[in-house]
């Protein structure tokens, strides 16, 4: 009843976002075993990266601030970290030009993981994310390259940059992207008045949560509307009902980020749980059914 | 993040220092939680909350930080008037059971051992330094618990060993339900081993990289366990059972590099 | 102790935002007498317009999405409503070229406004704000001709467009800008799930209120550090401690918009006092003192 | 946004329906007050809140709608087990006095005076309407308030002429305190003019466009009010002094427009 499609078949439409515990093979298994219907690797870069220096993340009265800054082990390490990988496991890739994501879908295309997710639109690393998802023609060459080296879904996480979302999405479906996550934080930063200063160490972070709901909503209304390929929505889901309000705006599947702090890992049952009592009062029978219903 | 003016401020060994805010917030915190102390333009630290001395529980609270690296000295360097920003207690505590305990510490370690003392009745408490100069809360620890028993590696002060010895010693001839302990994570390792051994219950605090503090970065992996949600304080039982514990920990990047 | 200058200066740094309670000179006089440093009038454009049907407001968890659609009097009909100004008004003006523009200062110019504000970022109606926000050429174009007729400070009002905001601002300051407004609303939807239907009669609208603070705050700390003329900060600002927190990012004054919906027309006074307070504690003597502070 | 399902629906008239549904808080609005009313794909409506008959108080309220436009006849034509939605309750309600009240109203203008009648005794209510046929709320009415007296302009039922022939005669005979009235601009204009000629205390519920409901769009400006948040209910003092009132109002584009 709750299974549903992202060129890939799911058990259920909760997914663990990009960034959010993902960076351990042995936590990612376990937030699947808590009931995601697949889980995302933090994004993972050609070399290691330690990130940025604390504070990673500042709290706000309706959502948190992070630069984390792309703090992964590499591609090398993580191909490591997850041979063995025995659950449905969706890898980020960031980087900033088509060779090194070659080299990267080079060292992982063997192992066991159902799609690549591209991540365009990290707002807060300079020369990676949303810097080269503002670039069409870079996101075409990135997307491309990608196809020709591999038969995996290739998923493009979409953010709010100085370009338009749908011309980037655009490209990145003539390129060979199979279905678009919108949207990634949004470029925010927090001062403390107290003692004058910007909180995170690199200034500038990415808002997520609630606060950026209703952007996110909007986003994936106006791809789902633009696109036919499945489009999975993020940004502030915290409960059924927002994972509902994404999916009758038109995503195949919705992503559970920050949340996650709150409800912790018991957050994906609880969503899955409160979709299916819905499912029953309004008579669905499948995930399909409810995808875009708003729009018309 | 709630700003708070350094108070007071307490020398306890030469390395290691108290500094006392007003928070009711942290002051809530249960025994084995921690807060994250923002250093403004600087970093961002986990500390175990410690008791308050003097100043009123229900408002105050502390941490005793011990200067080793750049920002642990920074912070340690802090004095009464100077304003750093705490965000928490985060994390799972000690579960507080009414039975007859032994608590194992060292070094900064201590902190939260010395909370639980405070917030409930202990029995025993074997305090490990290297030295007689590293002593610390001694007086503190003496006033709450029935018996503490102190070691010193160079034999300077008490017992001349590591803490781990009067244990052994005292579990011959004694019963106690339950062992809390904190520590260097060698230490740790052979307390819980030793707890094992003789079957009795045991909960250690344990320590990894910390960047966010509430469960998203993972940066505090251990095995499949994130501690800062699921620890810092953890059963014997399973950490026992973790492959990562006392072999090695997740470095910045998220590489699991050696400990030893 | 609370004056300060956007190239004219105010009493205080808290100005009525456009679009709140800005059609009407009676009101706008009433809040500016209850204690706004200035207030701007709701965009006016060059015909009359009755904007969307009802909804077009709804509030969301963390702030309120609104699709109000730009309704207001006509150029000539305001220039009549505010003959008599004896206040310090901004008219806040929207259109799609720049012969609009054009044909709306001449109507205005002998008016005793202090300013006038381009909106060149309203994210919900087609063909003007944002589509003429993103096109840099057009917003340099606009800011050269009200440069050539008139006298007055131009202010432009930017948002999260499809373009760098850094550029357009760039490019309005090479045209004439004299201060720069940031931000507006951002694209954003809410969707009932009970019904499964969008609210907002338009579907799409401007979402402002605490939920885009971080954001704002952000652009104000970066058009602050790019550029010497004054900004003035705009974005889910409901107390005073909101005010000082744009100041620090940068801006010489503040806008209040949604949150007077809340507090009502004493929010001014209560954000001053406020910022008296506050300044008193840190030992601060003018506003000036505090610009920007956070960005060293 | 709260969506309702309407539970009940009453003809009050030919032209005239009143729709009961399940809502705490707008059951909780004071007599006055309106909702914000959306029928989804079509509009939203200014309404004031009506009391929800044999419907418990506490749980129920209650809408009475005319049939007009488009959007009115939409909401007139939901029948029972429809959705709508509502929020509010906004603005500013009747001030109640325990004093000898005297009501005038017309149409639905007598919806905010029903709720206050029921919550709060009132003495005499003076009901206009066009014809028998338009006559609502009078079986309502005479159950709550102690005199009730029905004018038509036609003179087809109670007394011919408008609900202002009645209230002079009532008050060159006897003392009342306070006028409250609500109906046709035309109408409360006398109203009020008559209540100052007697210098009795008065309060009108008045009507504009309403786009927000919570003081943002200006849509609803009277002079230098806003009636969304200064109203809908003034005092009569301040009414009769507004250049506006009775003679424009302003259209959707903010243009004073002439309601003659
Ligand atoms: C739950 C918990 C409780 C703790 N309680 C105490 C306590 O009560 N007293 C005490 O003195 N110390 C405590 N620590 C250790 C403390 O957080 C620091 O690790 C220690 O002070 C070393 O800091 P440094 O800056 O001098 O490190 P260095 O050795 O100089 O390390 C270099 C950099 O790495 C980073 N870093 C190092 N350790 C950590 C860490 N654990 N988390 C995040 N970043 C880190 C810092 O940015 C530091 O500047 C605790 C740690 C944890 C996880
Ligand atoms: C405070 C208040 C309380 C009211 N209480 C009641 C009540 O209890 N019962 C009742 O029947 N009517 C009430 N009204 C009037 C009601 O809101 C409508 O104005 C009326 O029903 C006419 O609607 P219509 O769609 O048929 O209008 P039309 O005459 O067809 O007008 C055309 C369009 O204008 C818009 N419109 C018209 N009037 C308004 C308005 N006041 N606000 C916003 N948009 C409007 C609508 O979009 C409408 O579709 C009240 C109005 C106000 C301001
Ligand atoms: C701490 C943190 C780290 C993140 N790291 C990444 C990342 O590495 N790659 C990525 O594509 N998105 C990353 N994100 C963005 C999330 O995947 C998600 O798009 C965003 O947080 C919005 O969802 P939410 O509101 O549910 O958190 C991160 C978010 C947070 C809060
Ligand atoms: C109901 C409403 C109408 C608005 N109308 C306009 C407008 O006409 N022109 C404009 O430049 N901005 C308009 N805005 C945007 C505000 O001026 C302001 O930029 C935005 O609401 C963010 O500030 P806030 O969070 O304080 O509301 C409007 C906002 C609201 C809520
Ligand atoms: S410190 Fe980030 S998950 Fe524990
Ligand atoms: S209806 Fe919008 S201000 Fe009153």
């Amino acid at each position: 009843m709750l299974s549903t499609d992202i060129c890939v078949r799911l058990r259920n439409p909760t997914l663990l976002a990009s960034g959010i515990l993902g960076i351990s093979y042995p936590v990612l298994k376990r937030v699947y075993e808590a009931g995601a219907g697949a889980v995302i690797s933090k994004s993972i870069s050609i070399e290691a990266r330690e990130g940025y220096k604390n504070p990673i993340i500042v709290k706000t009265e309706h959502g948190w601030i992070n630069a984390v800054g792309l703090a992964n082990p590499g591609v090398e390490y993580f191909a490591k970290e997850i041979e063995n990988c025995d659950i449905p496991l969706i890898v980020n890739l960031v980087g900033s030009n088509e060779e090194e994501f070659g080299k990267m879908v080079k060292i992982l295309d063997n192992l066991k993981i159902i799609a690549y997710e591209i991540n365009f639109s990290c707002p807060h690393v300079e020369k990676v994310g949303l810097e080269i998802g503002d670039d069409p023609e870079l996101v075409y060459k990135i997307v491309k390259k990608i196809r020709s080296l591999s038969k995996k879904p290739i998923i493009v996480k979409l953010g709010l940059g100085s370009s338009n979302m749908i011309e980037i999405a655009r490209v990145a479906n003539d390129g060979g992207a199979d279905a678009i996550t919108a949207i990634n934080t949004i470029r925010a930063m927090c001062i403390d008045i107290d003692v004058a200063k910007p909180i995170l160490s690199n200034r500038i972070g990415g808002l997520s949560g609630a606060a950026i709901k209703p952007i996110a909503i909007r986003c994936v209304y106006e791809l789902s509307k633009a696109f036919d390929i499945p489009i999975i929505g993020c940004g502030g889901i915290k409960d059924w009902r927002d994972a509902i309000e994404f999916i009758l705006a038109g995503a195949s599947a919705v992503q559970i980020g920050s949340a996650v702090s709150e409800r912790w890992l018991d957050i994906f049952n609880e969503i899955n749980n409160g979709i299916m009592q819905y499912m029953l009062r309004k008579g669905y029978k499948s995930i399909d059914e409810m995808i875009g219903i708003a729009r018309y | 993040m709630r700003i708070v003016e350094i108070e007071d401020v307490i020398d306890e060994s030469p390395t290691i220092r108290t500094l006392i805010f007003n928070d009711k917030i942290t002051a809530n915190a249960k025994a084995g939680q921690f807060i994250m102390v923002w250093l403004p333009s600087i970093d961002e630290l986990p500390m175990s909350v410690m008791i308050p001395y003097k100043y009123d529980e229900k408002l105050y609270a502390a941490i005793s930080v011990r200067k080793r690296g750049i920002s642990s000295t920074y912070l340690y360097s802090r004095k009464k008037g100077d304003k750093i920003g705490v965000r928490g207690p985060y994390g799972r505590a000690f579960e507080i059971k009414s039975e007859r305990s032994l608590l194992v510490g060292g070094g900064t370690g201590l902190v939260p051992l010395i909370r639980l003392a405070k917030q409930n009745r202990c029995h025993t408490l074997i305090m490990g330094a290297r030295s007689k100069d590293e002593v610390i809360f001694e007086q503190l620890a003496r006033s709450m618990v029935d018996r503490v028993i102190v070691t010193t590696d160079d034999g300077s002060y008490g017992l001349k060993g590591f803490a781990t010895d009067p244990l052994e010693e005292l579990l011959k001839e004694e019963r106690f339900d339950i062992i809390y302990t904190c520590g260097p994570e060698k230490m740790m390792k052979r307390v819980l081993e030793i707890a094992n051994r003789y079957g009795i219950e045991a909960e250690a605090s344990l320590e990894r990289i910390m960047k966010c503090g509430i469960g998203l970065c993972s940066s505090c992996a251990l095995d499949k366990y994130i501690l800062c949600k699921d620890g810092p304080v953890m059963k014997g039982s399973i950490i026992l059972g973790l492959e990562e514990f006392g072999k090695c920990y997740r470095d910045k990047s998220g590489q699991l590099k050696s400990t030893i």
